[in-house]
């Protein structure tokens, strides 16, 4: 936690992707650097899972490029992983470890240090749950470990994806001080969301724009 | 490469191919099947049931070509990720496994006659049935995905992973010693007279002809399917 | 590096946690092993006969029932994903988890199997190749065990379909296997069977991470 | 009786989506077969004295590999949370999908197993005998099967937990199950192995649905 | 969809629960008749969700009793199952079927009219969805897939924990207009949530209030 990062871009040029034999969205472009947040909009459906998903490299793109400082993310995806931070709708916090343990692990397994798992856990109020095994945390406890995960790993690149779901008032500033601490040290946030106003510096990305245009390359490609 | 990959462009070859793959298939079985099943001699030890080599030993090696086939466009499909390489694939495996299964049948209804028995589990039978339980498995792998792509993948690295059984089909006579006739087709060539190879290689032909017209057939029931997926995706999300 | 160690760790540590998930495989073998015994009955010329085929189909069927979990829970909660990002390589995480299965049940099936073999009557000589060949089988098992249970992850039908996958790819091993305790029943030394198993090993060792990898990035898409 | 024929529609039509899932288990029975065949060796004598046992082995171990999944994914979708709030009895629901359990598999079983028994050369005057005991004994199987896969909901270990548990209560079917070939291969006409296999349908059939649907509730909870 | 309800009541009085050995809540009270309805607030594992679970009949009380129009639900799950819908963190929808053949399972559990299903898609703008397989559907999308099947099978009583994640603006609105027509006809609404304000007329119920009492509790059974 609280790394400075140095400055860095990550963007996607022309980007569409398909799933399940139809293209979600097409022609989409981003640029994000250094203290820069996105916040990706649209209606339920739109593609921002996906997109977050192709950003970090997990789903397939079907055309387009991905590129960190100019370089294609693509010839070296552990790279890619190993400077972002993603949260989706999935916890992963395992039930039988405690929520302590859950975080060592990750951080065992990116190599950073073991006080970061303590400066989270009280960034998120999770220190009094800390020996608690990850099967009895409620909803938002359990969403709060895997934001947890997020500050602690040293990642300049935090993708998340409606993080602010099943968060208490609490929790959710606690969110938004963490965010902005993330972005002052040269973070860059990107981030799906329905309306809440965590980040009001951030820019915009309606994924509604790229459907239409989906749809139309779709037709042709048929043809 | 790239031109075959192109599934406007393999079609059109494919569909040039076809009449002649059906027409030499067509030839080779009406010359062929006379002369396998009448004319030609009977085994000195084996009587007529000889005949049932013909079909028996034709299909076994179908069996094998076609998975080999298989594997190597599904190589095609993981590396490249030509999705024609895919589809080629997929629609040899049930016919793959229909051969494979003739092999199976009528080495059945052979060794009653010469073994007394319907089944034994010898090493090369026994490795036979694998290779159909490698096609079923091929099968319901691909089939076994709600996302088509999800499951082509995982079917084509199936078909590379299971071809360490080719050799084990093959090879299995001269590992154990077994019941099963040993290779017919050496280094000397052939060990049986030439009367009966004329005719089994005129069966070869039939059965490696048909299995490139079927495939014809399959390839444009497969692409077709694909786009009548793509359309009822589109036209249910888009309404 | 750093990763490998991390997973083998934290699976290793579930694997305790979870406590007796050594001992379900060795009940499943034995439990399996003796219902075959009641199954065929208790004439002991039989059982003798067979005993390196039952003790060899048993471990197998025992292990590919551990198979199932070996990703699902990974893949279901999430983690998978954030192990595809953790910047390790995929193979060092597949051959990380294969390594934490084949010490957990692999190991527990080694330890289980005189016990199993001396109930069937297994001569006496035949231990030695019983157990040799299995040290040298199971990682094999659990290799390919590793490269199926990634590719049915998603699936529908996950145990039978990894049962369906896996039988055909397990019969070589099987078959040697057994070949190597049927040699030294009958008193033939052979080495074929043995240097078979140790060629499987490598083999599998050098392309199943690999293969299991690609799996994997598949299974997360 | 509504909810009942519902939820067995539903679940006819899920193994129907899921096409092929009817073969998977008859492939696991035919190739878990075969390896076992491979273990063994091809002493046909040998194989002829075993086959009922084998058969029977492995009719119970491909029911059983089938039988985790038979509520675990209602289970984590949610799915059962809402069928406890159907105004349905529970034990109805167990009923449903335990039937829905046999149409699905113990039918598939008793379609393959002819065919197993004929490549281990079951005398043919044993074939009546084969399939009456299996009609008999697989109901029963999916029944003491519903309870264990209710039972082994949400622990970590389903798979071969759930083998553990079931494995011991399958014995009884296992072995009168076998004991009515063997009678019918020596020719021994023995109504017993019938009667206890019958007399064991109806005691799992009057239990198991309540002794399921108290472990469902447990589950939710 | 639209039924009318008549007059009923549903209570519980000195609910304690227990949940892996720990005291959740104890000595909690709430009373609701028809056309009422009560939101649960609290931080993140105060106990709403186990709260609602536990009205719902599927989690297990340690103490207190639960009553419907004067009779303990405990005497008869099933009718009480039968009164309630109940939507929680899991959707339960079967990836293989569509959208339709899950809400028209449903239906048949129920007893439902399928009329109801094409109204309940039609408020939630499933309509051009309905053909969809489940696996293919957005977080969003398929909960409100699980909304609808609460809107259509003609329940008095909605049980519904967070309703409002994942869902964007149009299905925010839908909901509160289901909502409102549900409590006109009769209906009861009892619901979780983290401060979103689709029912100003709701009573609030703090799940927070009850922990105090329930660590006393606690305590006091140890000594
Ligand atoms: C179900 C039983 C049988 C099966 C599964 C089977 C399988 C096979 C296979 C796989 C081959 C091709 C081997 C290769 O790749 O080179 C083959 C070839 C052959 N089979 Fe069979 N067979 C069966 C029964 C029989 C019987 C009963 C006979 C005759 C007694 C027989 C005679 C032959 C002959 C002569 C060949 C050609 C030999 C060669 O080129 O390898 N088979 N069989
Ligand atoms: N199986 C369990 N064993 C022990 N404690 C549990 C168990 N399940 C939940 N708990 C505890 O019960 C408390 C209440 O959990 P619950 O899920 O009801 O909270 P919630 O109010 O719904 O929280 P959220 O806003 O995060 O959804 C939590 O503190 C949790 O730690
Ligand atoms: N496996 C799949 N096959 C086909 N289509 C899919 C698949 N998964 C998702 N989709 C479709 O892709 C689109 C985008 O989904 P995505 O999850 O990215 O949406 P989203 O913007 O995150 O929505 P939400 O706000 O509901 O989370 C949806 O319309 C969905 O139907
Ligand atoms: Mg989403
Ligand atoms: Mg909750």
């Amino acid at each position: 936690m609280d790394h400075v990062f140095a400055a860095a871009a990550f963007a996607g040029t022309d980007l569409s992707c398909r799933r399940g034999g139809r293209l979600v969205f097409a022609g989409l472009n981003f640029g994000i650097n250094s203290g820069e947040a996105l916040v990706l909009r649209g209606p339920n459906g739109s593609g921002k899972t996906t997109l977050l998903r192709l950003m970090a490299g997990l789903a397939r793109k079907s055309s387009g490029v991905l590129t960190w400082d100019g370089a294609d993310v693509h010839d070296d995806l552990p790279l890619h992983g190993s400077r972002l931070a993603f949260a989706g709708h999935l916890d992963a916090v395992k039930p039988a470890l405690s929520v302590r343990e859950n975080l060592a692990f990750w951080a065992d397994v990116r190599g950073s240090s073991l006080t970061d798992i303590d400066k989270a856990l009280k960034a998120f109020s999770l220190s009094h749950l800390a020996d608690l095994p990850g099967r009895v945390l409620s909803a938002g406890q359990r969403h709060r470990v895997a934001l947890a995960r997020v500050a602690m790993n040293g990642a300049q690149l935090w993708l998340l994806d409606e993080p602010t779901n099943t968060l208490d008032d609490a929790a959710l500033s606690a969110l938004q001080g963490v965010l902005q601490r993330h972005l002052q040290n040269g973070g860059m946030v990107v981030m799906a969301s329905h309306g809440d106003t965590l980040l009001p510096q951030a820019k915009t990305l309606d994924v509604r724009a790229f459907i239409a245009k989906a749809r139309t390359a779709d037709l042709e490609s048929a043809a | 490469m790239h031109k075959f990959a192109n599934p406007t462009f393999f079609m059109k070859i494919a569909n040039a191919v076809f009449p002649w793959a059906a027409g030499l298939s067509v030839l080779c079985f009406i010359v062929g099947l006379p002369i396998a099943l009448v004319t030609s001699p009977p085994d000195y030890q084996q009587g007529e049931t000889v005949r049932i080599m013909y079909v028996h030993v034709p299909a076994a090696w179908m069996g094998s070509m076609v998975y080999a086939v298989m594997a190597a466009s599904s190589a095609v499909y993981l590396i490249w990720r030509h999705t024609v390489a895919h589809i080629i694939a997929r629609a040899s495996a049930p016919i793959g496994a229909m051969f494979t299964g003739l092999c199976l049948v009528t080495g059945m209804l052979w060794g009653e006659p010469m073994w007394g028995t319907w089944w034994v589990w010898d090493a090369r039978l026994t490795s036979m049935l694998i290779l159909f339980f490698l096609y079923l498995g091929y099968i319901a792998l691909g089939d076994a995905f709600e996302d088509q792509e999800r499951g082509d993948r995982a079917a084509a690295l199936l078909a590379l992973v299971g071809s360490v059984n080719l050799p084990i089909v093959h090879f299995s006579v001269e590992w154990w010693n077994t019941l099963h006739q040993s290779s017919i087709l050496s280094m000397q060539g052939f060990s049986i007279s030439t009367e009966m190879v004329v005719p089994l290689l005129l069966m070869v032909g039939a059965f490696q002809f048909y299995y490139v017209a079927v495939l014809v057939i399959r390839l444009r029931a497969e692409l077709l399917a694909a786009k009548i997926r793509t359309a009822r995706f589109n036209l249910a999300a888009t309404g | 590096m750093r990763s490998f160690a991390a997973i083998l760790r934290r699976d290793l540590m579930l694997a305790v946690r979870n406590q007796g998930e050594m001992l379900m495989v060795v009940g499943f073998f034995a439990i399996a092993a003796t219902l075959f015994a009641f199954g065929v009955g208790p004439e002991a010329n039989v059982q003798s006969r067979m005993s390196s085929g039952v003790v060899w189909t048993m471990a197998l069927l025992a292990a590919l029932l551990s198979l199932e979990r070996m990703f699902a829970l990974d893949f279901e909660d999430g983690t998978l994903d954030q192990l595809m990002l953790s910047g390790a390589e995929p193979a060092a995480v597949v051959l990380a988890k294969t390594l934490a299965h084949w010490l957990t049940t692999g190991v527990a099936l080694l330890i289980a199997a005189p016990a199993v073999a001396l109930s069937f009557q297994l001569p006496s000589q035949a231990y030695g190749a019983l157990m040799l060949s299995l040290l040298l089988g199971t990682p094999t098992l659990s290799l390919l065990g590793a490269v199926g249970a990634a590719l049915v992850l998603g699936s529908r039908r996950g145990g039978v379909l990894l049962s369906l996958l896996l039988l055909p790819l397990y019969s070589p091993v099987l078959i040697f296997g057994a070949a190597a305790v049927e040699g030294a029943i009958l008193g033939i030394a052979t080495t074929t069977p043995y240097a078979v198993l140790g060629g499987l090993l490598i083999l599998a060792l050098t392309l199943c991470p690999w293969a299991g990898a690609v799996a994997l990035r598949h299974a997360v898409e």
